[in-house]
């Protein structure tokens, strides 16, 4: 294996990435018994991205197969490097280090001989290939998406000035569900007042006193009889029935005959026809507590 | 330069600025040895007018150059594009629309009985506004308040024939949770159902598939392949 | 409506969204009673697709939707418009990024295992404020570490259209195929045959257009048959 790097220009692939420039000049190879400014070796190891990067760089520089490292001759360079780079007293990230002990343990166990019997023997390098070329890929896979076709520095997406757009939203949804566990926290926390007492009355008794009570709003007499739709059945009539008791309890309501046995008629009380479209005074007394 | 590709580039390059240009900016994208006649991209700009003439696109000279905007008669697509994603109601609000539901007629001093803490004009406005509550008569008290019920469309909206394929006071107390998917209309077995359903289990059929449903829900499902699709 | 007003809207809309729009996004805008179909949309989008494709501009699907963007092609044009220069970013976050788009999910310790060095938190930080990297959850184990995934706008800010479109990773090659080969006496060959490759720079372009591997785990070693033809 030569010990004479071939000339960068030859490789395109790290002519990117010389050494460093000192006084102008690239650098391109370590001379071995020069002086270095530290600055220069600084830019240097600047450009790798780690011992694996290193040693990428020295595999490359010499045109040799990942698969096929000459690992004496390589950990050679490496251990030229860490020992500059220690000389240089620079800051060495441990992971330097840690390849570098890698490295010679494999170089040590490369030496030792191997029995004939005994191929099936992984090479020791194997990891270390395994490593490097994992690496590689993704180096080479950044290098990549650095190409691809980049937004603000290649295609510019279009964003054009557009009418005056009126703001719509749209009104929020609710779930029947949310409804009830909304209606359940409600009365939970009213059941801790005693004093309230929650009734139980069938909602559509409810229902039906805000019907009824609607359709009296006008302030105009009802027949009560009106109030009863027969196609609703027993059970309609009776829900209109207590609809109406409970609406004249509540003073909702009242009841009008004129003489025994004539039509009884309903009409709001008194006080909800005068304010039937007023809805100031309610929004004085509504007891903002 | 051709004026086929001087158009392209004009026009290209006023959809990427994303502000007016003037006529010497315009001049001053091109090559100082390439660089076209003022009137060439005048000409450029005309065409440019004219091939959009029937499109939803213009280009016009504002105060500070030309620009290629959106046309006016685009508004309503372009307004539907920003439209805002709805906000939730307060749960005082969702309160006080199920107690007017479960407890009409009923004013809201009453509401604020039962609730413990007054209820905001804006809350009854809201649910006025909705037409979901109106007011159906005024009690005979001093201050004459109003009174509130639920209306037809609040029926309409949650798909129910009355106020009797709610579940009753006595069932919704008794309930841990409420499955979304409550079988309206047979208010008896969905009472039996809700106590089946156990609180753990609520969120697992809220997906199965009818579309009303969904559409009403209050979460906006979150979008889960926001990932940007990880490697199968 | 006529096609020709929807291919229009559509080009109005996608020009003033400021950001990719999907098929559903698009059907958005339309009025619910004029809704057109699916496929009457893209059909205006293939339309349109064919208009820009003498033009400056281009239609294109990346991970989040449809957007139209001025052309590469139009760069030179349109970089003069403006004084800044494209960020440019340095190697240790672009391969962090490729990493976490190859290999997701993934944790910065295994990012760390293949870079062979630390990754700073200045770039996961920096990844994630640009949004082109999102933690997707929690690997179970002790510390539980954060699992890194891709978002969407990662896709759209590289003009993808998903994780597939992403360029194919170089073939990892078994060290035994290189032994099986000196053993048949070829290794001379291959010296110069390597030598010549590496000096026209070829060694990356392994793309043998396999969709799977990206996806493949990177330790399923390849098979040695198939390394002669990488060596071409």
């Amino acid at each position: 294996m030569t010990d004479t790097p071939l000339p960068i220009e030859a490789e395109p692939q790290q002519a990117e990435m010389p050494f460093a420039y000192v006084q102008g000049e690239a650098v391109t190879s370590l001379p071995k018994d020069l002086y270095i400014p530290p600055d220069a070796l600084e830019v240097f190891l600047e450009a790798f991205e780690g011992p694996l990067d290193l040693l990428l760089y020295l595999i490359r520089r010499q045109n040799l197969d990942v698969l096929d490292i000459p690992i004496a001759e390589i950990t050679r360079q490496y251990m030229d490097y860490i020992g500059l780079m220690h000389e240089m007293r620079l800051e060495l990230a441990a992971e330097y280090l840690v390849m570098a002990a890698m490295l010679a343990e494999i170089k040590s166990r490369m030496l030792l001989p191997r029995a004939a019997d005994i191929e099936e023997e992984d090479d020791p390098r194997a990891e270390l290939v395994r490593r490097l070329q994992e690496y590689e890929r993704y180096k080479q896979a950044a290098e990549d998406i650095d190409e691809l076709p980049r937004v603000d520095r290649d295609v510019f997406p279009v964003a054009l000035e557009a009418p005056e757009r009126q703001v719509l939203s749209r009104p929020p949804e609710i779930s029947l569900q949310e409804l009830l566990l909304a209606a359940k926290a409600a009365m939970t926390r009213a059941e801790m007042f005693s004093h309230h007492h929650v009734q139980m009355e069938p909602l559509s008794v409810r229902e039906r006193m805000s019907i009824v009570l609607e359709r009296i709003g006008a302030g105009d007499f009802i027949e009560f009889g009106r109030l009863f739709a027969p196609e609703e059945g027993r059970m309609g009539v009776v829900v209109s029935l207590l609809a109406v008791l409970e609406l004249i309890k509540s003073s909702l309501i009242e009841l009008v005959q004129s003489e025994p046995f004539a039509p009884i008629y309903i009409r709001a009380a008194r006080a909800t026809v005068l304010d039937a479209d007023d809805e100031a005074p309610q929004a004085a007394a509504g007891g903002e507590a | 330069m051709s004026e086929k590709s001087l158009k392209h580039i004009i026009e290209a390059v006023l959809l990427a600025a994303g502000q007016p240009l003037t006529l010497d900016k315009l001049l001053g994208v091109f090559d100082e040895f390439d660089l076209p006649e003022r009137d060439a991209i005048r000409a450029a700009i005309a065409e440019l007018q004219e091939e959009y003439s029937e499109r939803g696109i213009e280009l016009v000279e504002v105060g500070s150059g030309y620009r290629i905007q959106v046309r006016q008669n685009m508004e309503p697509w372009v307004s539907r594009l920003t439209e805002e994603r709805p906000v939730r109601y307060s749960r005082a609000l969702l309160e006080t629309l199920a107690l007017v539901a479960y407890r009409q007629p009923i004013t809201r001093g009453e509401i604020e009985d039962i609730r413990g803490v007054s209820v905001s004009t804006s809350i009854m406005k809201t649910l006025q506004e909705r037409e979901w509550v109106r007011i159906v008569g005024h009690r005979d008290v001093p201050g004459h308040p109003a009174i509130y019920g639920t209306t037809r469309q609040f029926l309409d909206y949650f798909n129910l024939q009355g106020l009797d394929d709610l579940p009753t006071l006595m069932e919704l107390r008794d309930i841990d949770s409420i499955n979304a998917e409550l079988d309206l209309g047979m208010p008896g077995e969905m009472g039996k159902k809700l106590l089946d359903e156990d609180a753990s289990d609520e969120d697992s059929e809220e997906d199965d598939g009818d579309p009303d449903d969904s559409a009403r829900a209050v979460q906006v499902p979150v979008d889960s392949s926001e990932t940007g699709g990880i490697l199968h």
